[in-house]
């Protein structure tokens, strides 16, 4: 229990200094707060804001307080539960903007996880069982260059391969799976490759332990032993690296997000930074943060039920 | 132990089956889909910009509701030449220096079914000055009155002439009292122009109108529009291609050439009130020589520009004004690339290249200036590049820098630019005098070359008070034959706009005055 | 009776340029009913010979010879047949108990997934192999099944292995280097346990082990390995108490009980194996004889030694 | 993971016989052919990256709107650009541009690593807690955010792209030298250093630095993939570096709206990334194969 309290007690402390960390950088933008809202929302970024507008626009959003106050003003109502703030762009209320749109990102980041794991997993055993075999040479080669190339590349290729050319699937958009599929694949690429390479190596060195070949000396048929007795073990490692990996798929959706005008967090985020709409990129950054500690909470949570040797509490 | 380890495996579960519904979920809206099937005559279009927010009074929706989806309208509208005409207004009349009258349509109905009248106008008005403080700035309105159901009188706080052009600014647009909630939160635009709101998707920002039956404009030519923000030009240019879109603008200016080629979609190339100019820092030498500037123009290359960047969607500018406008100086030509004149005005003004290493220098100093640009427009960042190759051909080094928004204004407030590559409105309200006395004017708004000329100062200030236009033009014609003479800005070219449609899609007409692009409402589907 | 006849087994492991040659050309035969001891210092190759009757040797071990078992050739025996024998009628005790437990899964499931499509219902396995278990001195067999292997002591763990292996009632039980690594309580245990596992069951039973007291108390007949080859084959007590080749001698000599006087020297490099008798470097009786020609084994005295000194006398 | 290199190299006694065991090391790397090859490529493209000046057959700022948008061809090896300029020259230079900031991040983070991890570790105490507490704020998000966040406030360019990075970059730095100065701290050198009244500066410069600093080397050239593929990402997003850069991401952003009539300017920079980073990746898997054979091929993060 003193485990999880304090584990609890770091992630708020996490999420607490990242948001006051957003907080303060985004408002040493150089230009000031008043004049990117007016000038995006109002007047249009080329043209010129006179001092008038911009008193207007200062006093209407209480920009004209010090900045700590501003951020403390934003913590209590984040705290009460009122909110987290009111977009600039948007007008409306960013957890209402999160709401819409973290169901897209869960949803990407989702099927790109699960491609990435059932994939991954199912070659990565598939090599360490063929150890030193082509295919397996194949597959540690595809799994290298998996790992390096960078995803919104591949995101293109696939653009012009299945939907220029091949004529497949739509281009972008959001809405059915059809339009899923490519951004998933382009952002799975790299989780695949590292879940199917450690995979493949935790898959090996399991095979060669005690346990196993007393189970063949059981007389256990093959795919028992690697179901039962080697994938357990196997996936310890496996389980850490799909908590790395969520990282990285979270940073991933931005670009991918991005790319295939898919409305979820990374968009917005992506969006909201150069739109300068502070409350939104504050509250995407808290999402996403929140996400990934969540995900490595329920890793670890994973790793205590694969291994029963480690115990939290 | 296994109690302890059983809820987070249904955690687990249930994020994954959390994640394979909501996959489902998203494949059960496809029902929706095909609805649409049931209109026979719907058009989807592909807008140029994120559509995030629907919000005509306090958020940046006026031009995508008013121009884009016409479910508003303006009480003035405008002629292709940016003459005003009626809009919902019928007619307008300065009765006193600060004080007008309009007159309106007694034939209007709103969204709502209710009728439009004076009251609602100026309701709608005062709920955009309340919010909006640029167009409370532009229209300067200090009190309204509904002299009678039909009858709207204004008095301006200052001398306003551009008053009626204002009215044209989308932002303007009137809007029912029904657009508001009870606790006066906006909720939807209730307008009264050809199409009817209908939906706005939050999650894919996709915005739904239909064809309001009672336009007072009579027959509108489509049952329904699908508007779906796509902010990158080559989506764009694919979606359409792949059969996703039927009308949109702005594919790469590259692609047009070739997706003109592509069967049923074709391309049409117009010029908007937009134009691409290079700012020129007066304060720093030797850019207070008019030499050195007119150097610079003559070694610009207008027409490379406008063809090998902008594709030819665009064309090369001579001065502010597009030909035409109705008060545009139509006696100037684009300055054309003249190495021999730019060589002449440079060495005239003491710079020759003595070291020999292509750029020219005067006391040692060589002639190397910065240009800031941005890139949100696609068209500047290798205009910038293109410039710098040009103008070291005549021995001035330009050296291109691509910066945030923030940064360069910054960089202007404190003075630390030589030259700034921008694309500014030139039309933002249909009437020269805004445009003049913002970027000529001492001190103006957008002067940021810091241009003072006291001429240019007496004319336009005597021009505000003249009611003939003739008269009023031809004081505006002089600013612009001076300034296109000293080229304290140097004009680059037109900003262009591409627009791709298919084959079947009939009835456009382009409207030069729209920000974009303006939906006409006799455009239609032929089947 | 032999149960078990091997001829002439070789293993060779690839290494490197050579090969390591683990096993040379062993044959011996194993009686019903009897308890035959292996016994050598660690490298001899004993432990590789108990995994070459079950072919559970790595993939790239090269091995010859024969093992018959029953009447069947092992080597020939196709991978399902092999599983029909493996755990059923030979089974293996693992050595290091702690490895051959898989961590991850809990007692009971290790050892109901013997009796997975044997023909024999779980449940009634299940109650034969907690019997079993009681009878082998554990307590509380059915709360241990709900445990994991990290909580078990050794000496428990080799129990329940033990239980395992005997749950089929085996023609023939492999005991790999049962006392290994247990502290000397646990390893007092182990030679109880097998006393009761040879006299109860009367199991045919072949004990690979460097610990001689348990030889000792355990084994009908004893081989004494070198260097892969079998170099003294005998009644369990004449090799304990009147050993004949050298090695032996030095073994017995080595023991605690005896004075604790260790063999000098190493073993031999086993890619490069010396010319000679492969123990004639730390045989401090080695005749001229002895470095130049390598011995063969030969009957002697009942029984059969490798050794040219027994010759040359 | 860092803490197991941590742990190999002082099983090893590295520091002590540094020179035996680097001789081993070198020995090691020279028996892989993948390393060789990836050895040598470094070099190759460490070559390229320095002479690309003399190398590309034309200036890679160089003009030339008539050929703009041609295909590969013998003129231009690799095509030319939405303005004309050759594509190969640019992805040369942009190997130079890619692998100085890269470098550079590397060596910010590393520093700025050194120092925090050597105060925590070395003082121990309220120090300690306080930076361990930010180096473990700032491991437990995604860095790609954060260094988007950070360019969204700075405005692109090469210095500030370089200060995002290793403002992300420098805890997993931090962490590591932390936990070699808490093992090095109890050694025996250490502790007689301490005892004959050297100061804590001079202790931890001649002391502590030099003997834990290999293992943040291995984790350094692992990174340098990782970092040069932030960069990409961040210029292709428009963030990073300006688009008239030639950064590879940034002309693959450029690039990309060509797609369809000239696809040679998304290829080819994506390629040149691609290369990069799988030469780093051999590297860095081979280091860890050969420092820690039980971690083969693990983790790559």
């Amino acid at each position: 229990m003193r485990y999880f309290l304090k584990r609890f007690g770091f992630m708020a402390l996490t999420v607490f200094a990242v948001c006051a960390l957003t907080f303060f950088l985004m408002n040493a933008i150089p230009g000031g707060t008043a004049e990117l809202i007016l000038k995006h929302t109002f007047v249009g970024l080329e043209e010129s804001a006179t001092e008038e507008q911009l008193n207007q626009i200062s006093s209407r959003y209480n920009l004209d307080d010090p900045l700590y106050i501003q951020f403390f003003r934003w913590v209590k109502a984040a705290v009460t539960g009122e909110g987290i703030g009111t977009s600039y762009v948007f007008r409306k209320p960013v957890l209402y903007l999160l709401a819409l749109r973290l169901p897209a990102t869960i949803q990407l980041a989702g099927a790109s996880m699960a491609i990435a794991v059932l994939a991954g997993v199912s070659l990565g055993i598939y090599s360490a069982l063929r150890e030193n075999r082509i295919s397996d040479h194949i597959l540690r080669v595809a799994t290298l260059f998996g790992v390096s190339m960078p995803c919104f590349w591949v995101a293109l290729l696939l653009i012009l391969v299945f939907s220029l050319k091949l004529k497949l699937v739509p281009v972008a958009g959001y809405g059915s799976l059809e339009n899923l599929f490519l951004p998933a694949a382009a952002l799975s690429l790299h989780s695949m490759a590292a879940v199917m390479r450690v995979t493949r190596t935790s898959m090996l060195e399991t095979l060669g332990q005690e346990y196993i070949r007393f189970a063949k000396a059981k007389g256990l048929p093959l795919r028992k032993i690697i179901s039962r007795h080697a994938l357990k073990n196997a996936m310890l490692p496996v389980v850490t690296v799909i908590g790395f990996q969520m990282g990285n798929l979270l940073g991933g959706t931005i670009v991918i997000e991005k790319i295939f005008a898919w409305p979820g967090i990374g968009s917005l985020l992506v969006d909201s930074i150069s739109a300068r709409d502070l409350p939104v990129v504050q509250g995407c950054v808290l999402a996403i943060v929140s996400m990934f500690l969540l995900v490595n909470f329920l890793v670890d949570m994973l790793y205590t039920h694969l291994d029963p040797r480690i115990r939290y509490g | 132990m296994k109690n302890k380890n059983t809820p987070m495996c249904i955690i687990l579960i249930t994020l994954l089956v959390c994640a394979s519904l909501l996959s489902s979920g998203c494949t059960s809206s496809e029902g929706s889909e095909t609805a649409e099937v049931a209109y026979s005559n719907t058009l989807v279009l592909g807008e140029m910009w994120e559509i995030e927010t629907i919000n005509t009074v306090s958020g940046d929706g006026g031009t995508l509701i008013c121009e884009k989806a016409a479910i508003t309208e303006t009480l003035v509208g405008a002629n292709p030449d940016f003459s005003l005409k009626p809009g919902i207004a019928t007619s307008w009349e300065q009765l006193e220096e600060n004080t007008w009258e309009f007159k309106l349509r007694d034939d209007v109905f709103f969204h709502d079914g209710s009728k439009m009248t004076a009251e609602e106008v100026k309701f709608s008005l005062e709920n955009v000055i309340a919010e909006n403080p640029r167009v409370a700035s532009m229209l300067k309105i200090a009190s309204m009155e509904a002299v009678d159901d039909y009858t709207l009188r204004i008095e301006t706080s200052e001398l306003n002439p551009i008053l009626p052009g204002v009215l044209h600014y989308p932002d303007t647009a009137v809007i029912s009292p029904s657009s508001f909630d009870e606790a006066g939160e906006y909720v939807k635009p209730v307008g009264t122009g050809p199409y009817k709101f209908e939906s706005f998707d939050e999650q894919t920002r996709v915005l739904t109108v239909v064809k309001n039956e009672n336009w007072w404009g009579g027959e509108v030519g489509l049952d329904r529009m699908v508007l779906k923000g796509i902010p990158d030009p080559n989506t764009r240019a694919m979606a359409i291609e792949n059969g996703e879109l039927d009308f949109t603008v702005d594919v790469p200016y590259s692609e047009t050439d070739r997706i003109n080629e592509v069967e049923e979609v074709n391309v049409e190339k117009y010029k908007t009130p937009r134009v691409y100019k290079l700012d020129v820092n007066l304060e720093h030498e030797p850019l207070d020589d008019v030499r050195v500037r007119q150097a610079m123009s003559y070694a610009i290359d207008r027409y490379e520009i406008a063809e090998h960047v902008l594709y030819n969607v665009g064309e090369p500018a001579a001065g502010p004004f597009l030909p035409s406008m109705v008060w545009a100086n139509k006696d100037l030509q684009p300055y054309t690339r003249d190495l021999e004149k730019a060589d002449e005005l440079l060495t005239a003004a003491g710079w020759v290249d003595k070291d020999g290493d292509g750029i020219r220098d005067k006391d040692g100093k060589p002639l190397k200036f910065n240009l800031m640009t941005y890139s949100t427009r696609p068209g500047l960042p290798p205009m910038a590049q293109a410039m710098a190759a040009q103008l070291r051909e005549a021995g001035i080094d330009v050296e291109p820098e691509v910066m945030e928004y923030g940064a360069i204004n910054d960089r202007r407030a404190e003075g630390i630019w030589d030259l700034y590559l921008a694309a500014y409105n030139i039309a933002m309200v249909p009437d020269p005098e805004y445009i003049l006395s913002n970027w000529y004017m001492t001190g103006g708004p957008d002067n940021g070359p810091g241009y003072s000329n006291p001429r240019v100062d007496a004319l336009i200030t005597e021009a505000r008070t003249i009611a003939d236009l003739e008269e009023r033009y031809r004081k505006f014609n002089e600013v612009e034959a001076i300034v296109y003479e000293e080229q304290p800005m140097i004009i680059v070219a037109y900003y262009g706009c591409a627009i791709v449609k298919k084959d079947y899609v009939s009835g456009y007409v382009f409207d030069p005055t729209a920000h974009d692009y303006r939906i006409n409402a006799d455009m239609y589907i032929e089947k | 009776m032999n149960l078990l006849e091997i001829r002439e087994l070789s293993v060779e492991f690839p290494a490197g340029e050579g090969s390591v040659k683990a096993v040379s050309r062993v044959s011996f035969d194993i009686r019903e009913g009897e308890t035959f001891g292996i016994i050598g210092e660690s490298g001899s190759g004993k432990s590789v010979v108990g995994l070459a009757l079950l072919r559970l040797l790595p993939a790239n071990a090269r091995v010859s010879g024969n093992i018959c078992f029953a009447g069947k050739e092992l080597f020939f025996l196709k991978p399902s047949e092999l599983r029909k024998i493996r755990g059923k009628r030979i089974s293996l005790m693992p050595q290091n108990p702690a490895g051959a437990l898989n961590p991850a899964l809990k007692n009971g499931l290790q050892i109901g997934e013997v009796f997975e499509r044997r023909g024999i219902e779980k449940k009634e396995g299940m109650k034969k192999a907690l019997g079993l278990m009681k009878k082998l001195f554990l307590q509380d067999p059915e709360k241990l099944c709900g445990l994991y292997p990290n909580q078990l002591s050794g000496g428990m763990r080799q129990r329940l292995i033990a239980a395992m292996s005997l749950s089929f009632e085996p023609e023939l039980l492999i005991a790999d280097e049962p006392t290994k690594g247990l502290d000397p309580e646990a390893r007092a245990g182990a030679v109880e346990l097998f006393t009761k596992i040879k006299n109860e069951y009367g199991k045919t039973m072949l004990l690979i082990t460097h610990d001689l007291d348990l030889a000792h108390e355990v084994c009908d007949r004893i081989a004494v390995m070198y260097a892969g080859e079998i170099v003294e084959l005998d009644e369990a007590s004449k090799i304990l108490h009147s050993p004949g080749h050298p090695y032996t001698k030095g073994l017995i000599r080595a023991h605690p009980r005896n004075g604790l006087v260790p063999l000098s020297g190493q073993s031999p490099s086993r890619i490069k194996l010396p010319e000679g008798c492969f123990f004639h470097e730390r045989c401090r009786h080695a005749a001229v004889e002895c470095s130049r020609r390598h011995p063969e084994i030969q009957n002697h005295k009942g029984g059969r030694i490798r050794c040219h000194l027994q010759f040359l006398q | 993971m860092d803490n197991v290199f941590a742990d190999r190299f002082r099983r090893e006694g590295f520091l002590p016989q540094l020179g035996e065991y680097g001789g081993e090391f070198a020995k090691r790397v020279f028996q892989r052919k993948d390393m060789l090859f990836a050895l040598a490529a470094l070099v190759l493209f460490a070559g390229v990256a320095l002479f690309a000046p003399l190398l590309s057959p034309y200036d890679p700022n160089a003009i030339d709107l008539k050929n703009k948008n041609l295909g590969p061809s013998e003129g231009h090896l690799l095509g030319t650009d939405y303005l004309g300029r050759d594509l190969l020259s640019r992805i040369l230079i942009g190997a130079r541009i890619s692998l100085s900031i890269a470098f550079g991040v590397v060596l910010i983070s590393l520093l700025v690593g050194i120092a925090a991890g050597c105060a925590a570790g070395y003082y121990g105490g309220l120090v300690d807690e306080c930076i361990s507490r930010v180096i473990d704020i700032f491991l437990s998000f995604p860095g790609v955010i954060f260094a988007l966040t950070i360019m969204g406030v700075l405005g692109s360019g090469i210095f500030n792209l370089m200060l995002a990075l290793s403002v992300v970059q420098w805890a997993r730095y931090a962490r590591l030298m932390r936990g070699q100065v808490l093992s090095l701290k109890k050694q025996e050198f250490v502790l007689s250093a301490v005892t004959s009244g050297a100061g804590d500066f001079h202790i931890i410069r001649r002391h502590i630095v030099p003997n834990a600093i290999a293992p943040l080397l291995v984790l350094a050239t692992i990174d340098l993939g990782h970092v040069i593929l932030s960069i990409a990402t961040l210029s292709f997003l428009g963030i990073g570096l300006p688009a008239d850069v030639p950064e590879w991401g940034a002309m693959l952003s450029a690039g990309k709206e060509f797609m369809r009539t000239a696809p040679h300017q998304t290829i080819f920079p994506g390629l040149a990334i691609t290369f990069v980073v799988v030469i780093f990746s051999i590297l860095g898997d081979g280091i860890r194969d050969i420092l820690d054979p039980h971690h083969e091929g693990g983790e790559m993060y």
